[in-house]
């Protein structure tokens, strides 16, 4: 194995971005950087991004597709606002990024693809790399990837094409070398998924890395090197988990917990299409996945299962949630469990499918006609969408309901390490099962939780009948007026009632002060990093990362009232700032970003601070 | 659909009814339906704990109140999907789907088509009364070019759907016909549509007294009944009339009405072979209407040895559970993870 | 002519009750007094109401179909809280109804049903009519209506069977005379419904009708009639319309108003069916009506539509709107014209089919994903429905937006007298066509109203491409950032901006005071009458009844401040009441009632009452 | 679909093309589906003003923002409901409809049976890569039972449907099939498609070179497309193969393959007749597949004379307006009103 030289600058943190065309591996390269700053020990957070095409058009903008992270040896609660390495595959990806690298930022550029037809496709008139002022302005390292690569592969057997296509792994290399990462992790992958099936393409890429690694160490410009190391971590077992990944093994363990089959059953849609896939996998644990004909029929399959005893789920994005709200209103009035996770991504409409964006929420509350309140959960960080997918099986189980819980692409498609639970140690989940030896009430409630009991057909003597119609506790259908009245309250009461259930409200920072900061969902680590720094110099800034939407925390009003102002940074025009206004009457200051992307911990530290002092 | 058979529990009639009182208008073809539904059920040695009963919207869709089984009155068009999970979940389960025209031809076609062509083992009785009773008398899809109703004062300018032809065009593996007005009839093809293993699509035609009174009149009424309608049975020739002395004879592709006696005998017919291979005999059959043929009532296709989904998706599972059970934490700690030290 | 004898007792107004089977043609007595009413001269307001089952078992509970209305010489806002007169045709209209009415109200009796079978049918174990303490409750009316009707048609050719089912007819005739009704307009509507097609039905229904009338007359307990005076109205030519009624006519009218044809697509549900009846019938008038196979088809042959430049309009109710939502956010985000009517029924989901209920009101704000707020209106009685479907396509036209309007089973199926206005002098209605001069840009808008303008397929030289991703105002697929927040600020800012074109706030009452009432939608009668009557009796009470939800008028927080307290009478949970909370930060009081069932007047009163002093 | 033709604008492929990239994958069939159409408008005599393409949510459904007409980029499985919007509105425009095996046949495959048996004058194309493209992947309603994909990892198992049987089961009244592998074919299709009166629906075999590469290789490619595909033409025998020595044949309802030569001639063959009134000819050719028979390649149905929905409706709207506009005045007042005086 190569050995790093031991020129090193120690850093607390770094961000690389890495950026090209769709079709030119940066997605790989970027998991793989992931992978090896794990395996180093640091903590990290991974932002991919590409375009809603499959391949646009080599060379143009639309297709430039990129990869950022950070890692540091101090948390690391985000992908980080700027890069401080950026590396391009081509002009358009250098169009599409060099606005976000900060002056004297390392600037690896790809030069032989900076020819007059790409130029001319990224819409550059010029050169950018013969201008002397832009020349200046960064740390640029102009490598001719193509030719390096090639030379490096000259012994192989590849067809030239198929050599050139090496060179994400060169470049990557090259990175390795700048930020002393090991190479073992990517060695390794190339055996997993290439040793096999295409031994000399395994071959080809370990070259190719290797080769970029040793040209760090031969390149006059490459010398400074960083350092960066491990986080301190709570001792464990670790593994990197993207939210998708997370909120797969949370279902399948809930399952395992609550003695109930996994049935899922979902449409493939952008970004929940991986939760679909994931689960399709987990046959030896029982899951039954089912690739409906569209959302509506996934929902439907999803409720037949559940009244048939199996642990339903569906996941989807927004087009999908829309068309399943009428489902939604028929489960919430049969009281049947069920697990429906939005995976948000940008919209209204098609939107920006491939961008994240917290704008589902007032549709998660309010989507369906009637009064139809249901439980709304928010995953925070990939891994949390371990925890949240189990507790959102436990609520569905023990209140006999549907929850809706909500995860965004941000958390889908990033990552971080996560310190694997113990399954033994996890606790068990409850189900709500009618008595055989009782006479069977459908709507006779638990009086704790206002619980229905759940009857499975196969069960002898239990038979009964369930439907959409309003109906009595016998589950006959009943128009009377005061029965309806009464059975929309109880339904109400019972949503209301599982906030009995949470954990007290987690305060980051003290318990009183200037400002409260609210969050919920994907910007946790975002928030958490502004509120961090600002509190470290001196600022009364606290805040409160919402898992739960609906029912919200009962002592939520409490602490918001200890504090002089309240703000809510949301990735949408400001719609849980408008939930809590109606609720608690407090002028609470909405901050919204709709732009497809998470926000910058330097963008919130900025607001935040207009509300200071 | 066809169900392990568990031992004889001698369940009758009176064992499907529920004390609810069935709401549909007197004299509504529904009853019949129902009627003939209880008494096959009790003759199928199937436990009644084992039946599920789904349907959508629609007054044909009320169906499940008033069968003493497992029941789920779900919502417009989309019994199919609840179905399906219902029997994907619990294949052991006995399944009867039933929808009406509007319900499963007009907004629920969609899953129609995917339940019939995915061959669950779920029994489907679409009851066509040509016409939306619930909503009180707009044209259905299969309502007849130039219907006059509510929703079309000067008569329906589409062409309807034929329910045989689209489930054949879903290659359904088991097509059947029967009217409310046979109980015989519909009692034997309930039967078929049961011992069929995969999805067994049933038209009923349905009277509704009220918004379209004997649309069926001219086909099934006791005068015409032996005219108008050719009754099917695997290995015989097409024959009807009251006389049995009319059948039907292919001409190339077209078949054509023919009196036997005339020089044409019996074997100069086509003989009902529900069973071949493609469906192009079927799709004959589908197409043979009023006026100009009888009407065929009985099985028009029945295809065996189709995999069901559901057996296809749980030998996935079993298959995958073979080689032992997964182990949870394995599958947490997954092929790339690491250790940090106290 | 029958002459009404004069022995009458001089009343403002009255309520009256017909119930009896589904089969028994109460909803045809009903309008038939109604339209006999309002031919005298009286304001009136109509309550139907009937089962979810089109001819439940004969004689059930579950069978039993209502009709109520009042009628008066003063402003009559409600079909009344309860009935002065109550018609029953059999045992289980009895038992339905009875509580309803007050002691010593009249009860009219078809004693010929109250036989063994049907007391059992409507769960009887005796026969009240037997009771004494029932006896002397109420001023009863036992008729033999069967065999009176049979004997009064002995004459005719009909069969025995046919004779017995005239005696609605007898009822009616019967209480023509106790309120002194004129026969005419039953008698004219006989000749037009039958007089063709069936003469022996319209001879033997008018025999029917006045032998009820000339046995009040002769019959000893009938004594006491009543005189309902005319209500000084506007001069004017009046008809009585029902809510579904006028919306088809204020969409049609709009439609000459735009210059666009009408195309309405529908798919049949209860309440909203009559719109797509009664649009089926407008031919004549342009109008092309699609029955399409379900409600997101509806929605999508709508929005085709709208593009090819038609004026577009779909209505349905609660569980067709949640299928239609996803077409909704690519209408809004298309920025095309379009009118979205919800006529509300008792939800979630199947719910309550033939009840009212208001409770879709937080689904038409929000039920789609992604920032997508609409403008959304309410119309507030039966006539209301007809300037609402108006002022949806001026908005809809003015601002190329889909509009939402929303109405409810109450006001689509009760009736009020109309002032029927001249068309020639209703405003016409802009349209923003694009300029065929000018290099057609999709989404420039107009500085003023922020409206994008319409190029109609067929138009040369303005070929372009809309959809659902975002886009630049090139129409452009855009997946910049910056132009994503813009694009998604600009459609939230149009429709914000539509407030300026409302009408200023009407304030029932004082503009400033103890309470302020808000209302939306269908329970404008009920507030109204409750305020004015507590205003009468000197409570310092006033009103606003909202037309616009979204946006809501820029002067409401102002009033709402000029009161000490606010209340929100709603038939759901509370839902513009959390509107309203979260908008003005105002402790708005939410009095909510789900029960299938308009308010009445003196539960409001009686609930403001809490509220004052 | 046919339209009015106006006198001839002399245009070409190029004014059919957009200033936009092309945003398909390189080596997408999607390219030369584009570049048929786009050859093939310019011929029909139509104003580019007059053209509406309108499609749903996939890889294939961008095309209408390569076009340079009217276009409209709707919702997954919706676009057969917004052409048919379109078209009702102004029955004088053409109308293109794009669509996936996804998003027509899963998502929206209701939609389209409507819009089949509406038999709108609309012309629809199906790209057929039996797989979800924009996705990434997951196996669509047409992959073949067995089918490995990212949804599917130890192979599909729903019987896939077939996009012909089903609009035959719809009863289209235009079907075809055609290949992104040849151009002149393609635009003969189109042209056949465009010259039809009712809804035209084409499934066109396309290749997606990321996610199902080759699918169709045995069938269309150049070495094997000589004797696996069977081109039609009509009043044509069945012949196909490289020496165009074999055939196909009518046993009883069953078609065989048969090699002209040992006492089999042409004459013997199935003649090429899409416009026999039943369906049964076009089920048959339908039903023929890879690798026991050739695969049809051309218009397997054409039924003239059947009323399209917009000009049934439209002559509904003349008929009542022949007798004069409505008034409005008198609409509203209706035959019940009553004057208030002064
Ligand atoms: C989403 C939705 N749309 C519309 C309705 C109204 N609706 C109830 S039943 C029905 C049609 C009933 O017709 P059919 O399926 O033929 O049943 P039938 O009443 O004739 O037995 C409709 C349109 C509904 N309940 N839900
Ligand atoms: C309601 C909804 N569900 C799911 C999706 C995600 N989605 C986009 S395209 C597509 C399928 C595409 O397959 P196909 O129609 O075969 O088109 P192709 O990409 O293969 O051309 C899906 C499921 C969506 N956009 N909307
Ligand atoms: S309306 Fe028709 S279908 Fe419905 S219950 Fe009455 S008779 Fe039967
Ligand atoms: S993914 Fe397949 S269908 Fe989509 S553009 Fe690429 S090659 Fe074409
Ligand atoms: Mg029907
Ligand atoms: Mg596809």
């Amino acid at each position: 194995m190569i050995q790093p030289n031991d020129s090193f600058e120690e850093i607390e943190s770094a961000v690389v971005r890495f950026a090209g065309d769709s079709g030119d591996g940066m997605q790989t390269v970027g998991e793989r950087f992931t992978d090896s700053s794990a395996f180093a020990g640091n903590d990290i957070a991974t932002l991919p991004d590409f375009p809603a095409e499959i391949r646009a058009p080599a060379g143009t903008l639309a297709g430039v597709s990129g990869f950022q992270l950070q890692f540091g040896s101090r948390e690391i609660l985000t992908p980080g606002d700027v890069p401080d390495a950026l590396v391009v595959m081509n002009p358009a990806a250098l169009k599409a990024n060099i606005e976000d690298l900060p002056e004297g930022g390392m600037l690896v550029v790809n030069v032989d693809s900076f020819k007059k037809i790409n130029l001319a496709k990224a819409g550059y008139d010029t050169n950018p790399l013969e201008d002397e002022e832009f020349r200046k302005k960064y740390h640029l390292i102009e490598l001719d990837l193509t030719g390096l690569t090639k030379e490096a592969l000259a012994e192989t057997s590849l067809k030239p094409s198929d050599k050139a296509r090496c060179k994400n792994f060169f470049a990557l290399g090259f990175m390795y070398f700048v930020y002393g990462r090991p190479l073992e992790p990517t060695l390794k992958f190339f055996d997993d998924k290439w040793a096999k099936r295409l031994p000399e393409l395994a071959e080809a890429n370990s070259l190719a890395l290797k080769a970029g690694y040793n040209l760090g160490d031969t390149l006059e410009t490459a010398r400074n090197r960083y350092q960066v190391s491990k986080v301190a971590a709570q001792p464990g077992v670790y593994r990197k988990i993207s939210g998708n990944e997370a909120l797969v093994y949370g279902l399948v363990v809930a399952s395992k917990k609550a003695n109930r089959d996994l049935l899922y059953s979902g449409y493939p849609i952008t970004p929940a299409s991986p939760v679909l896939e994931g689960l399709s996998q987990l046959k030896k644990y029982g899951v039954k996945s089912v690739q409906a004909e569209d959302e509506i029929a996934a929902m439907g399959v999803a409720l037949g299962a559940s009244f048939a005893g199996a642990l339903s789920v569906c996941a989807t994005s927004g087009p999908g949630m829309c068309l399943k709200s009428e489902f939604i209103g028929l489960a919430s009035i049969t009281e049947l469990p069920l697990i429906i996770c939005n995976v948000q991504r940008g919209g209204p409409s098609t939107g920006l499918p491939t961008k994240t964006e917290q704008s589902d929420l007032l549709q998660a509350l309010f989507s369906r006609h009637g009064d139809c309140p249901l439980p709304v959960l928010a995953a925070h960080s990939p891994s949390d969408c371990f925890d949240c997918g189990m507790e959102a099986v436990r609520i569905a189980l023990t209140y006999m309901t549907p929850v809706i819980l909500l995860s965004d692409l941000y958390l889908a498609n990033g990552s971080e390490p996560w310190r694997i639970p113990n399954v033994v140690d996890l606790p068990g989940i409850e189900n709500s099962f009618a008595n055989e030896d009782e006479e069977y009430v459908i709507y006779r409630r638990d009086p704790e939780t206002l619980a229905r009991t759940q009857a499975i057909p196969g069960q002898v003597g239990l038979e009964h009948r369930i439907g959409g119609l309003e109906k009595g506790e016998d589950g006959g259908v009943s128009y009377d007026p005061e029965n309806h009245e009464e059975m929309t309250r109880l339904r109400a009461d019972k949503i209301a009632g599982i906030s009995k259930s949470f954990d007290p409200i987690e305060i980051r920072g003290e318990s009183e002060g200037d400002l409260l900061v609210i969050g919920w969902g994907g910007t946790y680590g975002a928030i958490s990093s502004a509120v961090g720094n600002l509190r470290d110099e001196g600022f009364s800034v606290s805040s409160v990362h919402l898992r739960y939407v609906n029912p919200l925390p009962d002592e939520l009003g409490d602490v918001m009232s200890r504090f002089k102002k309240v703000i809510v940074p949301e990735l949408n025009l400001g719609q849980l700032a408008m939930i809590l206004r109606a609720k608690y009457l407090i002028d609470v200051i909405s901050y919204g970003k709709v732009q497809g992307k998470p926000f910058k911990v330097s963008e919130l530290r900025e607001k935040f601070l207009e509300h200071v002092n | 659909m066809s169900t392990t058979i568990t031992e004889g529990t001698a369940l009758n009639k009176k064992d499907f009814a529920t004390p609810n009182d069935v709401r549909w208008c007197p004299g509504c073809g529904d009853y019949a339906i129902l009627n003939a539904v209880q008494r096959t059920l009790p003759e199928l040695g199937i436990p009644r704990e084992k039946f599920v009963v789904v349907s959508g919207i629609g007054c044909s869709s009320r169906f499940p109140y008033y069968m003493n089984t497992y029941g789920f009155h779900t919502i417009h068009g989309r019994a199919p999907t609840v179905a399906t999970g219902v029997k994907v979940s619990n294949p052991d389960l006995s399944v009867w789907m039933i929808t009406g025209d509007g319900d499963g031809l007009s907004i629920g076609a969609n899953h129609l088509l995917h339940l019939l062509r995915r061959n669950l083992d779920i029994n489907v009785l679409l009851f066509n009364n040509r016409i939306y009773g619930l909503t009180k008398g707009q044209y259905s899809p299969t309502s007849e070019v130039g219907k006059k109703t509510k929703s079309t004062p000067l008569g329906s300018v589409d062409h309807p759907i034929n329910p045989l032809l689209f489930a054949l065009g879903s290659e359904a593996t088991f097509v059947a016909r029967t009217s409310d007005t046979d109980m015989k009839h519909m009692v034997e093809t309930f039967k078929a549509a049961q011992s069929h293993k995969g999805t067994s699509f049933v038209e009923v035609f349905q009277n509704c007294v009220i918004f379209n009174d004997k649309t069926f009149g001219p086909v099934t009424s006791r005068d015409s009944k032996d005219d108008q309608v050719l009754v099917l049975e695997e290995g015989q020739p097409l024959v009807f009339g009251a006389n049995k002395d009319k059948g039907i004879r292919l001409n190339g592709l077209e078949p054509e009405v023919v009196t036997i006696g005339d020089g044409v005998t019996e074997k100069d017919l086509l003989i009902h072979q529900p069973k071949s291979a493609n469906s192009a005999y079927a799709n004959l059959l589908a197409q043979m209407s009023y006026p100009s043929f009888p009407t065929p009532m009985g099985v028009m296709r029945q295809l065996d040895g189709r995999e069901t989904y559901e057996d296809a998706l749980c030998q996935q599972v079993s298959l995958a559970q073979s080689k032992g059970d997964g182990n949870l934490q394995e599958l947490l700690t997954g092929r790339n993870s690491w250790v940090v030290e106290d």
